[in-house]
């Protein structure tokens, strides 16, 4: 499936297009090289590694602490999931009991998160289709989310909210009817969106029976998330393995049925949904305490030991592969991130399209970039 | 027959879509006119570094005990210690990398003496790279008109030296501070 | 209020007057006047231009909750002026391995074009710059040259995004001319003349009468192809900038950038005048009780009301792929077309 | 199934191949030799009760000194499959260790495609060989990295920077 394309290999009328870095509809530095002919793709090869970090390398030479905010920087839209994941890593590894109040923050922030990074999804796949006004829409209510976060953690975007052993800060007061305020008027503007795009003929043309990916193809690439949800395999890791308190809350997997851009595309609205609801299920649930993060040692030295931790993040399932030496500092840290299964799919299920197609599969898939290369 | 019926929802729905977007145009802007408004950062905004002084003398509060230097995740935090005569400790240089600074906010959690804070002051750009290093007294003098209230209850600081109370009434009783400061050189502890 | 034709009239006669008075052959007054007529003309439209473009952006902004340009001016009219400035200041670049003068001629053909069609518009009673009597054709005619510079702005790039904008563009005009074509046919049949300004006059001052109640398949379908033919969403596949980045425009920058650009929004103006003159009465009032109000003013305003139906498209629906592009012009619009033809025949030989 | 469950079942299969690492996860670790290590892929994957259809991750780990890390005590390099079932909820770490010098295995990327770019990846970053790749070209390194494996430990390169040790 990948190997290099070049020029050599051309049949009549193909020629070969060099599609990023630098492209607007790549999400950043992918590069794919397509073999065109005509308009219709016929070979596709893409090539990460643009904003390769070296942040497993990073994570050797830091304590566990002081790579928490690296973490943040994984997956820059969606850095709540990449703290908690790392802080359930170490707590498991440690053994740390994580107070019931901090796991509910956490389910807050995760879920707020998740709509944030959905909605970053919604505005950019409609952006990559031509609709431009939705992107603007789905921004303007993503700034209410940073308020929130940054009312919280006093951060936009890098957050370190979620630390190992509980988080950082209790929320303010004011949290709760920011919350309760946002919810129901984002449930209002959820259909406003619907209403712009979901029966749109133009949009339906577009996403429908386009880029259908096979479950098979999806286990097989190791996708995970919405993207394999789409293709109607309700499997979540929230109710799969469960983990943080999501076995008290009430929510469902919303599912697509062939695995085409459009049922990426709803799955993710609905997920959106269900993320409001679990935000204020988790906020009528919030115990009364003060105690909201474990009494640790200044420096965590954990047991040797290794362990492998995944939840599930917006984009899908990610998760940290840790080795303990009973060091200060990790021995080894494997970040494990959606978006590296979800662009493995890519390249199967976009040959035989054309290129408009392309950019539309591509933005279903909701790849992130920092995270592929880490 | 389904067809046309499918040709007419799919121009109701393209109308439903231009009601929608119409439904916006009157309605105000969201967004602020930067330089002339601006936003009020909440008071837990995480922005430029500084350090903290005593309301009262306007001394620093900071003790040189340098736990946020080993905690800082970047290395942006650079401290020398020195001794005053009384035999105190205080910050001979402190220099804060803000090219390198990514904001964590871990020095402000670590530091048991209420000395560095993360304000909610962003526009710090400069035309020359070697502005964004800001020294001791630079970082001072941002914290001036920073509040902030004494909410930690002092741990056991790491070195035994000096407890909270004896480092704010030890600050507040240097009154050559700045003296020392522009010959620090001898008295530094390597 | 004034009216421009009545006082223009005037100023001829009199100079007229003097030009006998003083010996000069007449002739040489009629050449003046052309001269004037293309000087306003261009002015006109490049203003025009550079509103529709300050326009557009204040639409979007507002449609999307923010405010646009608000620097340069009260509410940063004059943004487009300092872009062009800008952009007039900056180098032109031309690709080493471009076609050179092909590159040149592209965007030069492309505002010729824009501008030409204007010849024939009737913005007023009167006010047109000269009365062809088969002024729809010449404006069909002249309309479809942007294909060519398109084509060629795509070629002569050496670009394979810009070749693949400039083919679909190629494909798309060439496709939708035709539908285009064959609706405005219903309006030349209901007034038996392909004079535009004889059209608006057929039309009379009062807005039932207008074409396009009679005519509302093919005033729809025609607005749909021109979409199509001025490449705007969900039409603008020649310059999709999240496939093609810019489509045949991806290596032209400075002034040939700026001329491409310009174009776009004076065909845009052109299709919309052409629709308000064949299907909402031109320059006539709605009710013969508001002809006070002059009739460029009505002109104008019904041309901008379509402009913002355009710019309000744009700004609400996604892009069509290339091929459903290609289906609904021949599968979906062709069919109507003719049927709309058909229909209008039948009307006219049925009430006439 | 439970931990014990999938190990009791791995050992009947395997036996003596099979090293099981003691340890208080909820999910098993188990050591595979590297002979059995493709045998052992493909039944976890087709078996019908163990059913490992999905490669979490594939890391590799560097052991250069001695006594570092937990299961054993020599040098040496290691490929760590986390596995995972979507079928019966379970899942499984399963490691194997190779030479510290040239350091060689067979590919799995025909078991699972996932695995293509993890060994792409452990193969530029730790120079660890994946016989029969179907692509081994560097995956996040530039095209001409010659500075050798950076995730080794103890490497250093032409802009390595050593976090200051305070």
């Amino acid at each position: 499936m990948d190997r290099v394309l070049n020029n050599t290999e051309l049949r009549d009328e193909e020629f070969l297009i060099n599609m990023g870095p630098q492209h607007p509809s790549t999400h950043g530095v992918l590069r794919l090289v397509l073999k065109m002919e005509g308009e219709f793709i016929r070979d596709l090869v893409p090539h990460v590694g643009y904003l390769h970090r070296s942040i497993e390398k990073i994570a050797e030479n830091r304590t566990y602490n002081q790579f928490m905010p690296y973490t943040d920087r994984i997956d820059y839209c969606a850095s709540m999931p990449s703290n908690q994941a790392w802080a359930v890593a170490i707590e498991k590894l440690a053994g740390i009991e994580v107070p019931e109040k901090a796991e509910y923050l956490r389910v807050i922030m995760t879920e707020l998160n998740r709509i944030a990074s959905h909605l970053i999804y919604l505005g950019v796949m409609s952006l990559d289709l031509g609709a431009v006004t939705p992107f603007l829409y789905t921004f303007r209510e993503r700034e209410w989310i940073l308020d929130l976060f940054e009312m919280t953690c006093g951060q936009r975007l890098t957050y370190h909210y979620i630390r190992i052993g509980g988080v950082s800060r209790d929320i303010p007061p004011e949290f709760g009817k920011s919350l309760k305020a946002f919810v129901a008027d984002f449930r209002k503007k959820l259909d406003d969106y619907e209403a712009i795009l979901t029966e749109n003929p133009i949009f339906l043309g577009r996403t429908k029976n386009v880029g259908v990916l096979p479950l098979d193809v999806a286990k097989d690439c190791g996708a995970s998330g919405p993207t394999i949800r789409g293709s109607n395999f309700a499997w979540d890791i929230r109710k799969a393995e469960p983990y943080s308190v999501y076995p008290k809350l009430n929510f469902t997997i919303p599912t697509g049925k062939v695995g085409d851009v459009w049922d990426r595309y709803i799955v993710r609205i609905q997920e959106m949904r269900q993320s409001c609801n679990l935000a204020e299920q988790a906020l009528d649930g919030l115990p009364e305490s003060d105690v909201i993060r474990a009494k640790l040692p200044a420096v965590l030295k954990p047991p040797a030991g290794e362990v492998f931790s995944r939840i599930e993040a917006p984009r899908g399932e990610m998760g940290y592969y840790v080795v303990s030496t009973g060091d200060k500092k990790p021995y080894r840290v494997k970040i494990r991130t959606a978006s590296y299964g979800n662009l493995q799919v890519l390249a199967p299920i976009s040959i035989g399209w054309k290129i408009g197609d392309l950019v539309a599969i591509f933005g279903s898939l909701d790849v992130i970039l920092p995270e592929v290369d880490r | 027959m389904s067809t046309i019926k499918e040709t007419i929802k799919g121009f109701w729905n393209l109308i439903v879509g231009l009601v929608t977007t119409a439904k916006y145009l009157p309605r105000p802007a969201v967004t602020l006119q930067y330089p002339s408004e601006r936003w009020t950062m909440p008071e837990r905004s995480r922005g430029v570094v500084v350090l903290l002084s005593d309301p009262e003398t306007g001394e620093l509060n900071c003790n040189a005990c340098l736990v946020c230097m080993k905690q800082c995740p970047v290395s942006a935090i650079t401290v020398t210690q020195a001794k005053n005569e009384k035999e105190e400790r205080y910050p001979a240089t402190f220099t804060i990398d803000n090219t390198l600074c990514c904001f964590c906010g871990i020095c402000e959690e670590v530091c048991n003496f209420d000395s560095i804070k993360l304000t909610g002051k962003y526009e710090f750009s400069v035309f020359n790279k070697a502005d964004l290093i800001y020294d001791r007294d630079k970082l001072q003098e941002l914290g001036r008109d920073v509040k902030y209230e004494k909410k930690r209850k002092p741990k056991p600081a790491p070195r035994p030296a000096a407890k909270p109370s004896e480092a704010a009434t030890a600050s507040a009783e240097k009154p050559e501070s700045t003296e020392t400061d522009k010959a620090p050189s001898g008295e530094e502890i390597p | 209020m004034l009216e421009l034709d009545k006082a223009l009239l005037a100023i001829y006669a009199g100079l007229k007057t003097w030009f006998i008075s003083s010996g000069i052959p007449v002739i040489w007054l009629d050449l003046l006047v052309m001269i004037f007529a293309g000087i306003v003309l261009i002015a006109v439209l490049a203003l025009t231009a550079l509103f529709l473009v300050w326009w557009e952006r204040k639409i979007s902004a507002h449609i999307q909750d923010r405010l646009g340009p608000m620097r340069t001016g009260p509410h940063g009219v004059l943004q487009t002026l300092a872009d062009g400035l800008k952009l007039l200041q900056k180098e032109d670049i031309i690709p080493s391995k471009a076609d050179r003068k092909v590159f040149f001629w592209a965007p030069v053909i492309a505002f010729v074009a824009a501008f030409m069609a204007y010849i024939v518009i009737p913005f007023g009673k009167g006010l047109m710059a000269r009365d062809l009597n088969i002024g729809i054709v010449y404006v069909l005619a002249i309309t479809t040259f942007t294909v060519i510079s398109l084509l060629m702005a795509g070629w002569a790039s050496n670009n394979k995004y810009a070749l693949l904008g400039g083919m679909r563009s190629a494909a798309q005009i060439v496709s939708y001319e035709v539908p285009l074509t064959l609706s405005v046919l219903g309006a030349v049949m209901l007034a038996g003349t392909m004079s535009l300004n004889e059209i608006v006059e057929a039309q009379g001052p009062y807005f039932w009468r207008w074409y396009w109640l009679p005519q509302l398949l093919g005033f729809a379908i025609y607005f749909v192809a021109a979409t199509a033919e001025v490449n705007r969403t969900p039409f603008d596949l020649p310059e999709a900038e999240q496939e093609l980045v810019a489509g045949f425009n991806v290596e032209y920058s400075g002034m040939k950038f700026a001329m491409f650009f310009l174009a776009e929004f004076v065909n845009m103006f052109t299709v919309s005048a052409v629709a308000t003159t064949l299907f909402l009465g031109g320059w006539q009032p709605p009710i013969p009780g508001l002809a006070f109000i002059p009739s460029w003013v009505w002109f104008l305003s019904k041309t901008l009301f379509l402009v913002f139906v355009l710019m309000w498209f744009r700004w609400t629906y996604p892009r069509l792929r290339v091929d459903q592009l290609m289906d609904f012009a021949w599968k979906f619009l062709l069919p109507l077309a003719f049927i709309n033809i058909f229909l209008t025949g039948l009307g006219v030989y049925i009430f006439k | 199934m439970t931990k014990e469950d999938i190990i009791r079942k791995l050992q009947d299969k395997f036996g003596s191949d099979l090293e099981v690492v003691q340890n208080n996860q909820p999910e098993p670790f188990v050591y595979i030799s590297k002979d059995k290590y493709r045998e052992f892929c493909r039944h976890v994957k087709t078996d019908p009760e163990l059913d490992f259809d999905f490669l979490f991750q594939l890391a590799g780990v560097h052991y250069p000194m001695p006594s570092a890390g937990s299961g054993s005590s020599d040098e040496r390099f290691e490929v760590v499959l986390s596995l995972s079932s979507h079928a019966k909820i379970h899942r499984m770490v399963a490691k194997v260790k190779l030479d510290i010098i040239d350091p060689e295995i067979e590919t799995i990327s025909d078991i699972w495609a996932a695995a293509n770019w993890y060994e792409r990846e452990s193969m530029e970053l730790f120079g660890i060989k994946f016989l029969h790749h179907p692509d081994p070209r560097p995956l996040l390194l530039v095209e001409d990295w010659e500075f050798g494996y950076p995730m080794r430990k103890g490497w250093t390169g032409p802009d390595f920077i050593p976090m200051p040790e305070k």
